[in-house]
């Protein structure tokens, strides 16, 4: 028989346990199973861990990284920093083969962990209470969405036509069947923020709650203070943002938002083809109680000492069944703690550091962008650290001669919202001066 | 223990980037903040030594036995945490063209395979997240189809009394109404209480089998003729698949729809509470429902991703899912093998059973007879010493044993549910099995030490009522 | 001030703790040293992690490795398989950031690993005694040669000439300056073992011991049985070996062996460039106070627990000065660490299977290479994973040819032995019937 | 706990290999075992339990305080260990072709001029594998010199009393004769009776600069000339570089001959014994006496291994050193820059005087005054408590302090070997005062405490009377 490394059962280990079970054989253990598989599953036998590192290694040498290569491409998934730390933390065995903190008094890691996560979280995005991490900035803006409508009882959205064509999707595939409606808001076409008429015409007392992109997917940052006092009160304003441009910019809790959410990725976390990131959620205290995902709390043990249980665990589907604010149970707590070794080696200097040059480095390169006279600005407002532009080549002849530079260009648009030779640069921390430089004159000798 | 920020010294720092490079470009004061947001400052030792301290004060599977009923605690191989740490896997953008990821893809067309083979499913979509996102998806499947096919009326979802609390979760967020059906005194779904709920506007049932008492629902064929002559559809959740890959496959029984945990059955790590994995399988009549997008292959032998999926539910996720994730769960089929993962089942089966005979002696069970790969104490026995299940979970701390799943499935009173997995030894199932039985003995003759318990952990038992009023969420 | 991420102190900090002191700048703690250098180090300034990983990257491109490479080539570093287990636990940081176990109650992991590793060492010599770790294989030898001389007091070694050429260079500088000689025992011509005539007219009283390979430098795998028998009992007969091979073949020590010594890597060390590996070392109980190094032993506590304490530490420098056995300090525990998991892991069932496949493999390619008539053979004795051929071609051309075809071809001797074209190929269990029949192939076409 | 033998099992596996796939060859059953040795048959899970059991037995500096005298334990970065596991470093064979391994050879070349630099000698070998190897080396290449340029008669070596025990053993092997200079009040070497025992066959001197004691030998340059105009060669041990990198060079003081400790000074893990890398750096005189081979550039820019140096001492390890280690220390001198480096050497000054400052309130120094890198407590203050330097090591480890090194140097009675390295912050620093302060004030108000030390390890103090006895050295 063969051997298997991760099964520890000899043949004489076998023999005992079903004497002792008082069977004679394991398929007497399957009496009850209908026998309607009576072949061997179509799929290759096992193979040994030599065999399977050469078939892997086979089929990683099939992809670019963007290690190897420059990267100017980001549409949600950004090319950052990550210490060396982080992964190796990652790594520890005992945060990684746990499971869910069921059992407080064996899981005070985790739940630290996610106190600590949780913290910073609110700190960056200025709202007093943050969960232990959705699945990503998609799910994260659907269930924002629907938490709104259970804190007002309203079910009908506004969201701006400008946050990510992927998150629009994921929303209306959850809203649908619960009857909620959404509606796009328009973008003003000269600063590509949120058009504030088409915002206003389209208020009425059936909206639940505005999503704004903070910045929104074309890097634009939306001026959250105008929007706020624009819409009444009892409308929750939905803030979806990048948690690193947080770092140096506004917090939008600070500016009036209710609920924020968005992709955690970029707090340290490796692109992995746009998976695991996490999705981070955070909202005015007052709605605790409407929160999906699992919140942690600080408290006390029975000598007195401090210790972190999970709290609110009756909005949750374990007890609450149909009834609970969500279905989630798996999150992405191993994500969030690598953010947090990412927060925590960082630091306020370090974030606020990263924020910054992602601000000057995409300026830098829009402005040279600008000057080869291939590309035409498409919008006015204020970016972050991505732009679109308006190309005058094909932008798909453009990254195929990038490419052969050893660079990733920019995102062509007409893949994603269809929009025709527009190029969604980004620039991060990791582009330096002489690749900007480079691609520049590289663009303006293309024809 | 003490919190990174109360380790924050204000001017230390822990990064390094290099200055910056290019000219400044100017920026509307307004737009920054005054204020730094409060994020620790400190430095590689110190964060080092942190997180090396919280590790310790987590239960593991590589620290020992973590019986934790329904979540299928296995062994998460290292080969796979390796290989998934490549760069040419980590840092692969979502948006680079086709041309240059087709390692990916591949990958991801062959697990689609794979997956569908080992469920007996015709088409798969890797997107959902995690067990609860796939059986969310699974639903809106199950909803557009109906719709799409004149089945307007079908509103309710039928969901057995014993299903995890997800089931009824998201069957809800799907739309759709709960319709309890309760358990025999076998364990399994009592038939002739389904044919009476079992009316026209009955959209789909979802089952676990084995369910989560361990037990397969033999009569599943049965069921299933019952649901195809009401166009009621079949979901399986894939919670338990860990007891039968290989030995019966959930298409075959008569589903329709399944979502998987890759997490449990396929052994990617659970990561304190995720990332996961819950891939969607489907019979053939659903595969224009799924969720874009999905890979395919040319003609060619090129890879593709197709978004065009005729009747999809849209999109459920960003991007193509936890591909990190589902990698590691390729790489486990992969080294398994056909061969490998039903040998895997019929030894978390057997070691089950073993555990159940020998416990048996000494213990209540919820059920007699063979079970699957997991089952559930009743430990209302314990009751005239004044012990609960709660307090025996805690005392199995002090032997560093995790508690099993403690009061689910609902109906087990004092329930205890223990999922040995087939990557744990018959020597230490009898330590184990042994260490249980001090257990008893100390609730007949010292309960106190076990209601006291833990005792060799850092912290004793917690005040939750506390933490749920003052809600003492950050720091 | 520049910041670094290893180095905690705020200015505060500092200020705080010259006060504490009572000095006020950190130069007048130096005022005891004399100013000679006024100026900075001609060294680059401190680079940021992300830069000094472009840099590294830059410099790791330049080489080519063997995993990448098909490899034929050994000649003292094997390319064997490593499971992924075995540097995953080499990297847990409470083995790598520990020092000796000089205090045991809190050592008690690096002791029991270095107990259990040098069970497993000597149950691989079939010797009583094994240290815990030296160097590397060839310092080994030269400790062992002078082991010898300690315990019978006579100060001149015959080594045989098939004993890798490094090792004898090392043994030479070893033994010079203490007056010890070190004569060659010639090989025979036909076998390529030990040239027996040779060696017996060799001995004599003066004699210290005999150094053998087993395998030897060209594989071959000498009888030590019948050498043992040729040597008076009280010359100590020093076998070098690999422990791969001891994994299935006869033990040296049940052959007669006096004190056994290698190079561990083969055990689940990577190449790295030749280190670092580590030397093995194992004796006959009895000459256990002559050895050098690190021995553990197993004892009881206070409370009549057992645990593990260094033993015989008489013997060590540090207490014993100029009169220690010899001036080892650190030696290399880590590596023996990585092979105590291999070890573990493969089991006596795996190793046997790998020390057997090394042998079918390498014999298969010398069949086929044989029969490319491109080659002829040398010597006739058994050899176990390497091989030496004569070549009717240059032997660097064909080294170049086939690393077009992405492999490393035989070791030219000409560069170790001065032997010219003598080709030393080397197979083990990662060398797939495909790549030899491949190379065997293309080498038949070559002109 | 158990030893993995205990965990072995008959017919169990952990390994997993490709069958076989070519023709067996005939053996001559002569050739193999009889009997396979006797390895523990075991699976990954179980292996992993074993070793995450025994790493959580030592202590180490990731886990906390860890002032071993003269050992530097120091903050080992992982970003070194991330980059020396990349392949194209780790999976590098040896004799591969000098093309193939460019970047390796570069990285050699760079390293031997920092080092030199750093130590101000002009040539470097990376060769020898830790620092007694080192020694030995130094010392080899010394005894040639000599003995090349007609200085047979010298025989002897000086070696303060106060000397690492590695430095009177290298010279041994080395074939010199010990003769041993006293220390006097001050802790340094006593120069009149240094000229006293500067005979004619003194071929060096063997200084650590500072000293074992912390501190510096402040008349080094008077020491220097001595030598010099003796034809006496000046040896100089790194063990203590840590103290002075750039602020002052042995070269530039005088010394002909240096090694350095990378896995002190440069930050490369101590991996509990090893690896570690003893570089050797000498002045240009002595550069044809080095160890073979060394990495040259070509004017081609090319980089190569000569192996043709003129008097060369030989070779003293197979291949290059530990490329692996001293790869570590290259990516640390990059990181830390000549502005790091500096700024290391003199907060661990700065460190070693706070303690020794807040310290020397409480409890006896060896020697009053400004300490370097460094200092030693005199623990025999406490001998009228019956409380031993043993006893403080042990009841350290009550406070997850790892013990400083103990009874070294010799010349201090009850000596105790603080240093505290530049990568532990002041809070750290100040817990670790309060600490001893406390174990300071037990001893005098309830010494029984501390001498049945340690109290909350799993072990407590050991047999090391039978250990040496009964030798059980193997299961």
């Amino acid at each position: 028989m063969a051997m298997y490394p991760y099964l520890p059962h000899t043949d004489e280990d076998i023999n005992k346990m079903l004497k002792t079970i008082g069977v004679n054989a394991i398929d007497d253990l399957y009496s009850d199973v209908p026998e309607l598989l009576n072949r061997d599953l179509n799929i290759p036998n096992s193979i040994s861990e030599i065999n399977l590192k050469r078939s892997l290694r086979e089929k990683a040498s099939l992809n670019d990284n963007i290690r190897d290569f420059g990267c100017f491409r980001g549409g949600g998934i950004y090319n950052h920093y990550i210490p060396s730390i982080v992964y190796q933390i990652g790594a520890k065995r005992g945060f990684l083969t746990a499971y869910t903190p069921y059992q407080a008094e064996v899981s005070q890691g985790t739940l630290q962990i996610m106190y600590e996560f949780q913290t910073m979280i609110s700190e960056l995005t200025g709202l007093e209470v943050s969960n232990s991490s959705m699945y990503d900035g998609a799910t994260s803006v659907a269930e924002a969405i629907l938490m709104a409508g259970r804190i007002n009882k309203k079910y009908k959205t506004l969201i701006a036509n400008t946050i990510h064509p992927e998150y629009i999707e994921v929303c209306e595939t959850y809203l649908k069947p619960q009857e909620f409606n959404l509606e796009k808001i328009n973008y003003d076409k000269k600063t590509g923020k949120i058009n504030i008429t088409d915002l206003k015409n389209k208020i009425n007392d059936e909206i639940s709650s505005v999503v704004i992109g903070y910045p929104n997917f074309y890097g634009i940052i939306e001026d959250i203070e105008e929007i706020r006092e624009i819409i009444p009160k009892n409308i929750l304003l939905i803030v979806v943002s990048n948690p690193i441009m947080l770092g140096a910019f506004q917090s939008p809790g600070k500016l009036g938002a209710d609920i924020v959410v968005g992709e955690g990725q970029p707090l340290g976390n490796a692109p992995g083809f746009g998976g695991p990131g996490f999705g981070f959620f955070s909202s005015k205290k007052e709605f605790i109680r409407n929160m999906p995902g699992r919140i942690i709390g600080k408290t006390i043990d029975d000598n007195g000492k401090e210790g972190f249980v999970m709290i609110l665990q009756t909005r949750e589907q374990h007890i609450r069944r149909e009834k609970a604010t969500s279905n989630i149970c798996s999150n992405h707590a191993h994500n969030a703690l690598l953010a947090a070794v990412y927060m925590s080696i960082m630091g306020r200097t370090g974030i606020k550091e990263i924020a910054m040059q992602n601000y000057h480095k995409s300026h830098y390169l829009y402005n040279k962008l600008i000057k080869t006279e291939k590309f035409e600005p498409v919008f006015e407002g204020t970016f972050f650290n991505e732009f679109a532009l308006k190309s005058k080549i094909s932008i798909d002849k453009i990254n195929k001669k990038l490419h052969e530079q050893k660079y990733f260009g920019p995102l062509n648009l007409e893949k994603i919202t269809g929009e025709k030779n527009i190029a969604l640069f980004c620039a991060t921390e990791l582009n330096t001066k002489e690749e900007i430089d480079f691609i520049c004159s590289f663009l303006e000798g293309i024809i | 223990m003490k919190l990174i920020f109360d380790k924050s010294m204000n001017g230390r720092t822990g990064f390094r980037i290099p200055e910056l490079d290019v000219p400044k470009e100017n920026i509307d004061k307004k737009y920054l903040r005054k204020e730094l947001p409060n994020l620790p400052e400190t430095y590689e030792l110190e964060v080092i030594r942190h997180y090396d301290e919280l590790e310790k004060l987590n239960h593991s599977v590589d620290k020992g036995f973590y019986p934790l009923g329904s979540c299928t605690m296995k062994y998460n191989p290292v080969l796979n945490e390796e290989i998934a740490n490549w760069e040419n896997f980590k840092f692969i953008h979502p948006y680079q063209e086709e041309e240059t990821v087709q390692g990916n893809l591949q990958i991801m067309y062959e697990l689609q395979n794979y997956l569908g083979e080992l469920t007996g499913m015709d088409a798969v979509t890797l997107q959902p997240a995690a067990g609860a996102h796939g059986e969310l998806t699974g639903m809106l499947i199950i909803k557009k189809y109906l719709e799409t096919n004149g089945f307007k009326n079908k509103t309710k979802v039928i969901v057995p009394d014993s299903a995890h609390g997800t089931n009824p979760a998201s069957a809800k967020m799907a739309g759709f109404e709960i319709v309890e059906v309760k358990s025999n005194i076998n364990g399994t779904v009592d038939i002739e209480e389904l044919k009476k709920i079992m009316t026209e506007d009955i959209a789909a049932i979802m089952l676990t089998n084995p369910n989560t008492l361990g037990i397969f629902e033999k009569d599943i064929l049965e069921i299933s003729k019952i649901a195809k002559s009401n166009n009621t559809l079949l979901y399986y959740d894939g919670a338990n698949l860990n007891a039968i890959m290989g030995k019966v496959r959930p298409g075959d029984m008569g589903f329709d729809v399944v979502h998987l945990n890759l997490h449990k059955t396929l052994s990617t790590p659970h990561g304190m509470g995720g990332p996961g994995s819950g891939t969607v399988g489907v019979k053939e009549f659903l595969k224009d429902y799924l969720p874009k997008p999905i890979v395919e292959k040319s003609k060619e032998d090129k890879y593709f991703i197709n978004y065009n999926i005729k009747h999809s539910i849209g999109r459920v996720r960003s991007f193509y899912g936890n591909f990190l994730v589902y990698l590691k769960a390729y790489i486990y089929i992969l080294s398994m093998g056909s061969d490998g993962l039903k040998r895997a089942s019929e030894l978390a089966v057997l070691n089950a059973n073993y555990m159940k005979k020998k416990m048996s002696e000494y213990m209540n069970m919820s059920h007699e007879g063979i079970c699957k790969h997991e089952f559930v104490i009743d430990g209302s026995f314990l009751k005239e010493y004044g012990v609960k299940t709660l307090d025996i979970a805690k005392r199995l701390m002090d032997f560093d044993i995790h508690p099993p799943t403690v009061y689910f499935p609902l109906i087990v009173k004092e329930a205890m549910m223990i999922e040995p997995t087939e990557t744990e030894s018959k020597e230490r199932l009898d330590i184990v099995i042994e260490n249980f039985k001090t257990i008893v003995e100390e609730a007949k003759t010292n309960p106190d030490i076990i209601k006291k318990a833990p005792h060799n952990t850092k912290i004793s038992r917690l005040n939750e009522l506390k933490a749920n009023k003052e809600l003492n969420i950050k720091y």
